[in-house]
């Protein structure tokens, strides 16, 4: 039986595999201990990192919609420090390639973030959030516009010498324009999509879900829109894409390679299913041996856009 | 009772039923027996589709089963769209459950005399901390709080009901037992106790936020420990997403902690109510 | 027993009740006759309709996602002639207050649409569909920039008297910055949100489940979005708001209603229950009568965003 | 047999069981029996939650009853989603249908004899032709095609079952009856036909695209009328969304037309194929 090769490289970071945890549903990777080896993946993607701990939004943070969920945690991490004196060396102990989100709240920030990280040896690449809204810039969000995903990535870029990628915001109205920005401002590679901004309200009480009024949507529910935004993103950039949202099953991760990702985040779906991502590794493997195909480069991008004929 | 290591495992379903008024109760075979700690929870999902996306907390209610076959028991009661899948659930159709999780009850107190307090479905969390005290012989009362008779947990699930005096029944309407609300019957007795009596005391509750309130102010108010099992929405249910925090206090400052993995089970001076 | 005052003026065009259906989903608004009469309905918006009858895309027009659905069914229709000859009738008779919803592949044609349908004397208002994406102007979509909604709105606003609504597309950055050009256009209301553009693949035949390759997504996966946005949307503009996207029941309905919408439409739920519209017009009846809610406008807007102390 | 008033309704679920190797009966109540010309259809839902979102169509395959009671049935095969949830109701829980749907078989023609011919779960609108014809005492013979023995439809679902050659079983494998497809069983017995025969043959057909196409081309050869009852993805079933449409010729141009309104039975001559 030939064993399928699995392996790509995503903007200098050779990972084994193209399943990835998504930032922020993964926790810092070891929570998953208990279920499986978790250097299995290709990458671990942990909780989105602060230069200092931060305590997050208040409760009302999550609240379940059709096929879907909005989330306003506030990003609650352990900051950067703790991450490195305390959670790096669990994550070398466990053979885990791991990836760095990280989220400032200045330019300033994410410089320090990726300076600090770079000194970090076992680090595989470091991923910027550039879907926050809680920045400068006159409260219009970095991700939203060209110039802010081009400045802050070129600004992230000239601090660190790790494969950088670059996380974007789906809402916007052509991700391609945002995707080369990314790619012009130096990015390795690009990531997307973050959660779409979303809201629920109890007709009731009348009163908002979420403490924060908005939340992130994610789960099956924005697949089709991760999947359009994916294929528009890869025709766009000439970096690898990351694709990410609502992916469930190795069939909903094939998809994402079919039009044209490099690899796939796995988020929502850890919370019902703690085995989703080697679940969703296995199956690809499984797919990959059935249909004798030897590589994922021979799948990836593979969609036939002409009629038959 | 040690702590088991969690685990992601499918359930074969051999009952689910309704009893009494409200109660259903759901019995299904996992592949090994889990050790739980009173007070931990299971993430339970079952049903097809994505809709509803996420799994629902359950206190772990039974367990048992030998080597190669293990035993779990819920009880619930429907109260939305998931506990309603639930209940429409058969025999030989598979529940999905991450287990055990949490911080449960700590019951390994040396000369310690328990009040178990367990308002609504409550009784799910300490009705096993009440079979655990009973195998340990340890003391131990119940009060049990509804809204009405047939609201109260059926007889035959009780554990340790036979001995005298032990279980204060407490219903709203006057239906059954104590004619008013359960922390009223808690506080009341609470007035008789000797200091002696109150230092050696130890409230475990769970059950509606007001209710964990009153018994938690009551019991700061005369230095009694209290442990409480908090509820809140949950996406992972093992402390990866951050969703299910509730506010703390953390010296004279405030943290958020999360739920599954800090807790059910707090402090109940800890909590910011 | 009270009953609730539930009508509400739409931009000029009053109507008994804030339930309308959605364009695209009714029909010419007839099919619904065998289910119950469409008259108790606020107002039936019919499927957009162009200058000359469209033939639409290839088949392969619509799959299931999870919680929805994408559609790419190319505005198929009979043509605004075939309408207010056959059609418009048959709606009198029924004494249905009606919409037309209308699209062009240039402003003039909007504009003779425009013009042609104010010569029908019992048509309600005019939605103006601003959402699609086969237009001049680069192959950008009309509905993407605020010019581009603000010229088409005004352009349509000197060609009728009738009420006008603007329908908006949800693909873009900022929808209230959108809903703004629209009132300063001359809307005498908005309407969104139109379909988000979403896309599927067949991991195993690697083609487009859709001929269109991509297609818009509709049905509950889309509410959170979609009550955000009209939230945002309220929030921008003084004409009316009419909230449209995966609204399914009564308590949906309602939500959009609490967070400032004027009325909803009810598009996707359609297909799975026919009597969806009348369904939610019955429970929204209840609701109001149980909470003794006198009138629509009690309950409008009436999110509480300060904490509950 | 007159084409019903259109009407959403909630079913009772009274029988759901899987018969053979593949195929499922479904059996409910509702509350005035249908009317449905053979090859009309229902969409059909009944799960809980938005997932999967759409109803599915299926053939009404029997509908009885009298006035206050109504009874209908359908037959499936578990081929995704939606039928694997259909397959797991049970009786007592409740079905939502549309029904009756779309254009069914033109079967009121004099003096004709008919060719009835299903593939694979096609038997589910050919039968009900079946029986009507058999009440009407018209001509036809049945072709029903499958891959193997165990895929062609139990024997006491078979209307008119009893004549001798009425009914040509065709497996791809051999196992049952004529060996191979019933496309080639068709156009065989076609061959020997004479052309006063032909002439007063009109077909009725169910089953893959592949061999609705076969049997059209044949059919078109010798002129004989054919009439397919087509599938395609549906959105609502009743003429609105505009999502089913398939290719027709219109003159010499090609039109979309909906599989759900102006078919699913289609004159074969009018498809593109
Ligand atoms: C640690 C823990 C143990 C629990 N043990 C039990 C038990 O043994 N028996 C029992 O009947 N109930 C128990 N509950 C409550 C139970 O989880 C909720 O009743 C259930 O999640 C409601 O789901 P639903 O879909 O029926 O309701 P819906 O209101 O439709 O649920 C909508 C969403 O809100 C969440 N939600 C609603 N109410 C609660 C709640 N009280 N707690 C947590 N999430 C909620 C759901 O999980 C879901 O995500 C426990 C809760 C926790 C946190
Ligand atoms: C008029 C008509 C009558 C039919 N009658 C019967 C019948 O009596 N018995 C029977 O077993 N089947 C019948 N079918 C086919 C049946 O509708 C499909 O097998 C069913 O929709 C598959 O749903 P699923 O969720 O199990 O499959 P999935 O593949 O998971 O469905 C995904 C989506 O594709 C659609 N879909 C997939 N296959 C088909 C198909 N062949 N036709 C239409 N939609 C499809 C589904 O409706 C759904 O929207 C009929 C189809 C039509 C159009
Ligand atoms: C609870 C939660 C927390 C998240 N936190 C982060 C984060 O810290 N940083 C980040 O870049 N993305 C974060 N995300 C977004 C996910 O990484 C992912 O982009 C999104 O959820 C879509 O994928 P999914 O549908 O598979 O979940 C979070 C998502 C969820 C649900
Ligand atoms: C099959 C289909 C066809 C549609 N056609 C139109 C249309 O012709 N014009 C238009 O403005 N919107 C059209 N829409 C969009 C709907 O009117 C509505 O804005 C959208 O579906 C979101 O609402 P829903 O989630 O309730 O369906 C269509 C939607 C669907 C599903
Ligand atoms: S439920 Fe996810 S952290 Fe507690
Ligand atoms: S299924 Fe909607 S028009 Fe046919």
């Amino acid at each position: 039986m030939v064993i399928p090769d699995l392996s790509v490289s995503l903007g200098g970071l050779r990972v084994k595999n193209p399943v990835l945890s998504a930032s922020g549903t993964f926790g810092y990777g070891l929570e998953f201990l208990p279920f499986y080896d978790i250097s299995r993946l290709g990458a671990i993607v942990v909780k989105g990192l602060s230069l200092a701990p931060t305590s997050g939004n208040p409760p009302g943070r999550i609240v379940e919609t059709a096929a879907g969920m909005l989330n306003a945690i506030g990003l609650q991490n352990i900051g950067v420090e703790r991450f490195i004196g305390d959670v790096v060396p669990r994550l070398e102990d466990a053979g885990a390639t791991f990836v760095a989100n990280i989220y400032g709240k200045t330019v300033e920030e994410y410089e320090a973030l990726a300076r600090r990280l770079s000194e970090v040896p076992s680090l595989g690449a470091i991923e910027v959030n550039a879907s926050c809204p809680n920045v400068k810039e006159g409260g219009m969000a970095f991700g939203a516009t060209p110039e802010g995903v081009a400045d802050l990535t070129g600004r992230v870029r000239g601090c660190t010498g790790k494969p950088l990628w670059v996380k974007l915001s789906p809402n916007v109205t052509d991700i391609a324009v945002i995707a080369r920005a990314a790619e012009e401002g130096g990015a390795d590679a690009v990531s997307l999509i973050n959660t779409i901004v979303g809201m629920a309200v109890d007709h009731r009480s009348r009163r908002p879900e979420l403490s924060n009024v908005t939340g992130g949507l994610s789960g099956p529910a924005i697949k089709p829109v991760a999947l359009r935004m994916a294929w528009e993103a890869a025709k766009a950039v000439r970096v690898p894409v990351i694709g990410i949202g609502g992916i469930q099953s190795a069939a909903d991760a094939l998809e994402f390679l079919l039009v044209g990702a490099s690899a796939v985040q796995v988020g929502t779906a850890n919370f019902r299913n703690p085995r989703a991502c080697v679940d969703i590794l296995e199956g690809m493997e499984a797919f990959f041996r059935e249909e004798r195909i030897a590589a994922l480069a021979d799948y990836r991008g593979g969609l036939t856009l002409e009629k038959i004929p | 009772m040690p702590n088991d290591r969690t685990r992601f495992l499918t359930a074969r379903i051999v009952r689910n039923e309704g009893r009494g008024e409200i109660f259903y109760r759901i019995e299904a075979i996992i592949p090994e027996p889990v050790r739980f700690v009173p007070g931990q929870f299971a993430m339970v999902s079952g049903w097809p589709g994505n809709d509803p996306l996420l799994p629902r907390p359950l206190a772990v209610f039974r367990s048992g089963g030998s080597k190669g076959k293990g035993k779990i028991e819920f009880v619930y009661k429907v109260v939305g769209r998931g506990t309603a899948l639930l209940s429409g659930l058969h025999p030989g159709e598979t529940l999905s459950l991450t287990l055990p999780l949490g911080r449960g009850f700590d019951l390994e107190q040396e000369g310690r005399s328990y009040w178990l307090v367990g308002g609504g479905v409550g009784f799910s969390s300490v009705f096993p901390a009440a079979a655990a005290l009973g195998r340990r012989r340890a003391r131990f009362e119940m009060f049990l709080g509804a809204r009405t008779r047939g609201h109260l947990p059926p007889k035959e699930w009780t554990p340790g009901g036979k001995e005298p005096g032990r279980i204060h029944l407490c219903t709203e309407d006057g239906t059954a037992g104590y004619h008013g609300r359960v922390t009223d019957a808690v506080l009341e007795r609470m007035k008789g106790l000797s200091q002696e009596s109150v230092e050696r005391l130890v409230i475990l509750a769970c059950g509606p936020r007001e209710m964990l309130r009153e018994i938690a102010a009551a019991a700061s108010e005369r230095s009694v420990q209290a442990q409480v099992a908090l509820e809140n929405h949950m996406a992972c249910g093992f402390g990866v997403c951050w969703g299910c925090v509730v506010t703390v206090w953390d010296g004279d400052q405030t943290a958020y902690r999360r739920v599954c993995r800090e807790g059910p089970v707090f402090d109940a001076r800890e909590v910011v109510w």
